[in-house]
């Protein structure tokens, strides 16, 4: 969001004689500048929130309807992957608020020592995602490229899952909609992870700028902004974790 | 030109004798809506008329050779409330009035006779209870509320007929409805109004509006030899539908007799009137709405049916009233259970597992 | 130059880290009820349970991590306007599906 | 018109295009794509968006050809569905959505707020690049065969019964889409954080409260059309998905989700149309628009309520009546702020000192003929009668008398307001309110007729039609090529006043805006420096006083 001018070193940003180097010639103060940048990232957030909002009303209408096959299809969900990523993704919202802290005290050792942390954690989120998903790939459950719905017309032959739910097999008509289930699955958590390798990109250009120094001079708008950014992030995960995993699991 | 200009000519003599503002107006509703719809074009009239004068008149008695310098004025709260209210009380009127002729519109009366329509890339197929079909066509009486039970078989239709006034999508998957009273005896427009493809614009027909006594001799003309209800009764043996729903004590399915228009209790605990669109559902996606006390074993017709095959047990099951046909069919044919070629079929075992019937979230 | 608008108003509130450290321990913990919940059968509650915590988790983090707190009137406006619409989207539309069972329509 | 015209140029013989100005400021082709000159920004954005125009408009010839016979003879009925469908495409995420915000917005709001610039410059030019993109991305569905599916790209239609480009088509817009985000993300911005001191919300010219209202709109409203679009290419792509009927998905849950983008965006479209006759009106007239709260609210009214009427689009397609019932009540409520807009404008003339310049002939013809187009919409509206009329020519000619006759009007007149800014020239005045009149009429005489036709039941998006609705179809086509004329002049004289001109001033039209206070074309950072706003929005006696103070301080 912010400009990507080399910050000079020093600069009192309380003194408004002086425009530090880093504030662009049309905003009036620094403070000016990072208010408008912080309300701009607020704003983009909006519409990120709108566009998860599409796909969470498709997921409520189908799951409405066809309560029994999202219940067979999250019994193919493993709550322990789950939850780990679920705790995963919350500690690297610590460290990246520990980052902003860090950047705001101008250290710039706990900065990049909370910065690569946060994407550390970004990297095994997508890890165990990625365990996740070549598990339904393994078992047939990417809609529309790789699908058998097997699984919910004969519960009993994936013993693992049959095991712990003893699902009762679902009329073929009901088990033909367990693909919308994962299809929705996949939307999500395939928007969620883009972002997420977004997010991570994007980190990965902030550490390299951070060991310049770049943020801890005063002027870490763009850390804070970052940081809301994946915030946000967190927060969807916040939201599909349960969407996804937890709420359609008894019949 | 000079080739050109008498075919125009004649346009426009033809036109000036037949132009007309609105289509004839030729179902009981067509009045009704004809009196909201001038009602509305009035109110435009008058709001235009007060907006032009407003800005010919001030434009004329305040420009600048006749009033060089402006008076500057603030606003005035009474003029504003005044073009707030009166708009909102007009609007408010027109959405009353709307209302009122829509839930018309959508309501059938009970003693309505039904025809079924089927909508697909590109034509309009109906079918008449007495086993009558017609494409791109129908016929109808006057004084006799029709209504139309249409569904899609690939994309959004939608049946329009302008002299009735009324018009209802044909949704693929899904019932609608509307209905009409032909009044006046002629040959309408129908049109297929919402975009379907290609050939959208050929998915045009016609509404032929005859006395009763022409109906009916019509009915006679092209009856096809068996009633709609008639199919059904052989496509309900031949889907081996009777091979559960019979009245035997140990039948595996619900008997149908007279489940239509009743109230059946979900296992949800929902309850629900059994109608077109409930029975089609009941059909096609029986997981969908399991009765309460039955086990979810009905199969899906889904791709195995045709819509106008729906359409036929639909009405078979309508008029269902008796056993005794079943309870023939049943004797004379021995069917095996679940016998209906669904290759990718439950594995029997399943089926036995699938014994509950438990009343659950 | 005239910087007569809000100029020394540059320091933004510092969130001190042991309240991150708090928040973080408050998320886990309300992860660990959400899965712990899920296993319990309540029929609908199981759902509104696990949103609940999901809420609950959603505020503490733009409360707390993502400083709304401490930031001004316009920025909770922002966000509030944001949910508001995103609550109208879909109570409107499954206002739609949820009302085609009322009637016979 | 001599006499009774506001103009005041400076003495032609003397007068100069001040040499520093941003259009002079740097030159060469990478000076105008590496920009983050607001102005320039606009400026490319005037030649892209007329660029799309009349590509849209050539395509809107030949729908009106086609249509001069009942049967398709010009060209096959795909050919035709094709047409139309980018004609609509084009028109409304290419040309009319970024229409006024994109160029007129993004020239005059940084300086109506006093700031030197948009709050993020280089977001800005994102935006302007991701519009290009998405336009190439349209012009190569367009070469590689189109695509057929309308404007509204239905379910299940769109993803699984046509083989057209639908998913580069889906993908132009969903790009076209996040372009419009981010200027409508820049605005808001700029309005909140932006202003010059003494600038409060309610010294704001009433351009910028329409436009940010617009921009409430497209932030939140666009991307869910984002999600939408990419869940159709999903399901195109794979074949399952949540809009397919056939797998167990809802073809109206894609309605309402397109919907709820789309009907915020007609208001996308017609809000910053509004901000410019409020501006226009005011200065033709020299008066404070009556009412300026009013107006200013019920721009907001109008974003907000907006939001929450988009099933009236949905009526005959299957939603609970009741939805229906709540729905039409919501639209009806949404019409009465638009209603209080027209008249607060015809009463701005009460009392003034109105001049006939082409801004104020276009504004005369925006409230005209957007007044039948309102309120034919309140004719869709309500349930009722929407059940005859919908998917007819009567929607044809509803969205046309408020899209063309309302937003088209309004940004020509806008152009022509602030041309003089932009260009530090006069356009002419005599041929370009001939221009005003041939497009007054020639629209009339295309779009009334379709709500005859409309009434009588002609389906829209038919490529043929009973031989019966030929004549008025005959009218509506030699309406269209009047219509073409009245759009093809302004090209031709803007062009040629581009050096032919008389040279403006600083203030030609004698308007309160801060962009009139500042040399024309205006400097890179707008004003030489930060303006102080000490009055009030048109307050035509402070600028009266100020030129006062300067002639005695020569
Ligand atoms: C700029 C674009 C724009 C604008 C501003 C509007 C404005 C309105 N529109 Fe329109 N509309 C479209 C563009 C627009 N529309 C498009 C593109 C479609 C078709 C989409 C498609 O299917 O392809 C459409 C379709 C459409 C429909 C769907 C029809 C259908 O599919 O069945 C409806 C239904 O309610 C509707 C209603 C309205 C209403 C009530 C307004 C109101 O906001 C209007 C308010 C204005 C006024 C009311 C006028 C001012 C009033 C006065 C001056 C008062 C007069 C005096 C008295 C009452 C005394 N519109
Ligand atoms: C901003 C929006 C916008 C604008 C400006 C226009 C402008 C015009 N539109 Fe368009 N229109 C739409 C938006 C718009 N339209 C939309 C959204 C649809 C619905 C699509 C759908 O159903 O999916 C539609 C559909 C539509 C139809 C209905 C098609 C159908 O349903 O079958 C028609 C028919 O007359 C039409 C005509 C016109 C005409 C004559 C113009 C004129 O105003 C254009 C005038 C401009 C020019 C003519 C260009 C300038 C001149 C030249 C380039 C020289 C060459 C000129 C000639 C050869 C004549 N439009
Ligand atoms: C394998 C046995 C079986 C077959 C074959 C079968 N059904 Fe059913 N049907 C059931 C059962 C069990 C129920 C009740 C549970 C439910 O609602 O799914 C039922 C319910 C219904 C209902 C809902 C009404 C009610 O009272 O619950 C209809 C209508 C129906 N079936 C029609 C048909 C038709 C038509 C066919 C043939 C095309 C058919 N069934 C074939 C077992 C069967
Ligand atoms: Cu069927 Cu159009
Ligand atoms: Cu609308």
């Amino acid at each position: 969001m912010s400009d990507s001018t080399a910050t000079a070193n020093g600069v009192e940003t309380e003194v408004h004689h002086e425009h530090p180097s880093y504030q662009r010639h049309h905003f009036e103060t620094v403070a000016q500048q990072f208010d408008a940048t912080n309300f701009a990232m607020w704003l983009f957030l909006l519409t990120e929130i709108m566009f998860f909002g599409g796909l969470f009303t498709a997921y409520l209408i189908l799951r409405n309807w066809y309560y029994p096959a999202f219940v067979e299809g999250s019994h193919q969900l493993s709550i322990f992957w789950g939850t780990a990523n679920t705790t995963v993704l919350i500690i690297s919202s610590f460290t990246m608020a520990m980052s902003v802290w860090n950047a705001q005290m101008r250290r710039k050792g706990g900065l990049l020592l909370c910065l690569v942390l946060t994407f550390i954690l970004g990297l095994v989120f997508l890890g165990i995602k990625g365990i996740e998903w070549h598990e339904k790939w393994v078992k047939y459950h990417v809609p529309g490229l790789h699908y058998s719905d097997q699984s919910f017309r004969n519960p009993a032959s994936d013993p693992e899952v049959y095991a712990e739910y003893h699902d009762k097999s679902l009329a073929p008509d009901m088990a033909s909609k367990v693909e919308q289930y994962f299809f929705l699955y996949f939307a999500m958590t395939g928007m969620h992870a883009l972002h997420m390798v977004i997010g991570i990109a994007i980190l990965g250009f902030m550490i390299v700028r951070a060991k310049t120094g770049a943020y801890t001079s005063g002027h870490y708008t763009f850390v804070e902004n970052f940081g809301l950014y994946w915030h946000f992030v967190d927060i969807i995960w916040i939201f599909l974790f349960p969407l996804l995993y937890l709420i359609s699991r008894h019949q | 030109m000079s080739h050109i200009s008498p075919v125009l000519w004649q346009f426009l003599v033809k036109w000036l004798t037949n132009f007309a503002l609105f289509p004839p107006e030729a179902s009981k509703i067509a009045p009704q809506m004809d009196a909201l719809y001038f009602f509305m074009v009035l109110v435009s009239l008058v709001g235009l008329t007060i907006v032009v004068l407003l800005i010919v008149g001030f434009s004329i008695l305040y420009s600048k050779k006749r009033h060089p310098e402006a008076v500057q004025i603030e606003g005035s709260t009474l003029l504003e409330a005044t073009w707030t209210i009166i708009p909102l009380g007009l609007f408010l009127i027109m959405f009353v009035w709307g209302a009122l002729l829509y839930f018309r519109i959508y309501t059938p009366p009970a003693n309505a006779m039904n025809i079924y329509v089927v909508g697909k890339q590109w034509m309009w197929k109906a079918e008449h209870p007495g086993g009558q079909h017609e494409i791109d066509s129908l016929h109808v009486p006057t004084g006799q509320p029709v209504q139309l039970t249409l569904i899609s078989q690939d994309v959004f239709h939608s049946f329009s007929i302008p002299a009735f006034r009324v018009k209802r999508e044909a949704i693929p998957g899904r019932y609608s409805s509307v209905w009409f009273e032909a009044t006046t005896p002629g040959t309408y427009h129908l049109f297929c109004t919402q975009y379907c493809g290609t050939n959208h614009s050929q998915m045009i027909g016609e509404v032929v509006v005859m006395t009763p006594d022409d109906f009916r001799k019509w009915l006679q003309g092209s009856t096809s030899g068996h009633s709609l209800a008639q199919d059904g009764e052989r496509l309900f043996a031949s889907l081996s539908c009777n091979a559960c729903h019979n009245p035997r004590p140990d039948a595996r399915g619900p008997n149908l007799v007279g489940v239509y228009g009743s109230r059946l209790t979900l296992s949800t605990g929902q309850t629900v009137t059994v109608d077109d669109a409930y029975l089609r559902q009941a059909i096609l996606n029986p997981s969908q709405n399991i009765t309460q006390g039955y086990a979810p074993i009905m199969p899906t017709y889904q791709g195995q049916i045709s819509e106008e095959g729906v359409f036929a047990l639909v009405e078979y099951l309508k008029n269902l009233q008796s056993d005794y046909r079943i309870q023939q069919t049943l004797n004379t044919t021995v069917l095996p259970a679940n016998s209906e070629g669904n290759a990718a079929g439950q594995a029997p075992a399943a089926q036995k597992a699938g014994g509950q019937g438990e009343v659950q979230q | 130059m005239n910087n007569a608008n809000n100029s020394s108003e540059h320091e933004q509130h510092i969130v001190s880290p042991k309240i991150y450290v708090v928040i973080l321990l408050a998320l886990l913990a309300l992860t660990a009820t959400t899965v712990a919940a899920s296993y319990v059968e309540m029929y609908v509650f199981n759902a509104v349970v696990a949103l609940a915590i999901a809420v609950l988790k959603m505020i503490l983090v733009v409360l707390f991590f993502m400083h709304i707190k401490y930031s001004t009137k316009l920025t909770k406006l922002t966000v509030i306007s944001g949910v508001f619409i995103f609550l109208g989207l879909i109570s409107m539309t499954l206002a739609d599906y949820v009302s085609r069972a009322w009637g016979r329509w | 018109m001599s006499a009774a015209t506001i103009v005041s140029l400076p003495d032609q013989a003397t007068a100069r295009i001040p040499k520093m100005n941003f259009l002079s400021k740097e030159n060469g082709l990478l000076s105008w794509l590496l920009t983050g000159d607001h102005k320039r920004i606009a400026t490319l954005y005037l030649i892209s968006i007329t660029f799309f125009f009349f590509i849209g408009g050539a395509l809107a010839g030949l729908i009106r050809l086609e249509l001069l016979t009942p049967q398709s003879d010009l060209m096959a009925a795909d050919t035709y569905n094709k047409v139309f469908s980018m004609h609509g495409l084009i028109m409304v995420f290419f040309f009319l959505v970024p229409s006024v915000p994109a160029t007129i917005g993004n020239f005059v709001i940084p300086m109506m707020v006093g700031a030197k610039d948009l709050a993020l410059p280089k977001i800005n030019l994102l935006s302007w690049y991701l519009y290009i993109v998405a336009g190439g991305m349209m012009l190569y569905t367009m070469a590689t065969g189109g695509v057929d599916t309308g404007w509204t790209f239905t379910t299940p239609l769109s993803t699984h019964y046509l083989n057209t480009n639908v998913i580069s088509a889906g993908l132009a817009v969903f790009v076209a889409g996040f372009s419009s985000i981010f200027t409508g993300l820049n605005f808001i911005v700029t309005i909140h954080k932006m202003r010059c001191p003494g600038m409060t919300w309610f010294r704001l010219p009433l351009f910028v409260w329409s436009n940010y209202a617009a921009s409430i709109l497209m932030v939140l409203g666009t991307p869910v059309l984002a999600i939408t679009l990419v869940l159709i290419v999903l399901e195109r792509a794979v074949h399952i998905g949540v809009f397919d009927p056939a797998m167990g998905g809802d073809p109206l849950l894609f309605q309402h989700l397109f919907w709820f983008y789309s009907h915020p965006a007609v208001y996308i479209m017609i809000l910053p149309g509004m901000g410019v006759i409020s501006e226009v009106v005011s200065t033709f007239s020299r008066k404070r628009v009556f009412g300026y709260t009013a107006v200013a609210f019920s721009s907001v009214a109008i974003a907000v309520f907006g939001f929450f009427v988009w099933a009236h689009h949905m009526f005959i397609m299957g939603i609970s009546n009741y939805a229906a019932l709540v729905f039409s009540l919501l639209t009806m409520l949404v019409a009465v702020p638009s209603a209080i807009k027209i008249f607060n404008w015809a009463f701005t003339l009460y009392n003034g000192s109105i001049t006939f310049e082409t801004p104020m002939l276009y504004a005369f013809g925006f409230m005209g003929l957007f007044t039948i187009g309102g309120m034919t919409g309140v004719f869709l509206g309500a349930t009722g009668t929407d059940i005859h009329l919908t998917e007819t020519y009567f929607i044809v000619a509803h969205f046309h008398f408020v899209m063309v006759g309302g937003m088209l009007m309004a940004f020509l007149s806008g152009i022509h307001f602030w041309w003089p800014k932009w260009t530090g020239r006069m356009y002419p005045e005599k041929i370009s309110q001939l221009a005003a009149l041939i497009t007054f009429i020639g629209f009339n005489f295309t779009f009334f007729p379709q709500f005859i036709l409309g009434t009588l039941g002609m389906p829209r998006r038919y490529a043929a039609y009973p031989p019966e609705f030929q004549v008025l179809n005959v009218f509506s086509s030699a309406g269209a090529t009047i219509l073409g004329v009245g759009y093809l002049l302004p090209i031709l004289y803007l062009t040629w006043s581009l050096k032919y001109g008389e040279i403006a001033g600083e203030n030609p039209w004698q308007a309160t805006g801060l962009e009139w206070q500042t040399q024309s074309p205006p400097l890179t950072e707008n004003f030489p420096e930060i303006p102080i706003m000490d009055h009030e929005a048109y307050d035509y006696e402070w600028l009266e006083r100020q030129q006062r103070k300067e002639v005695a301080s020569v």
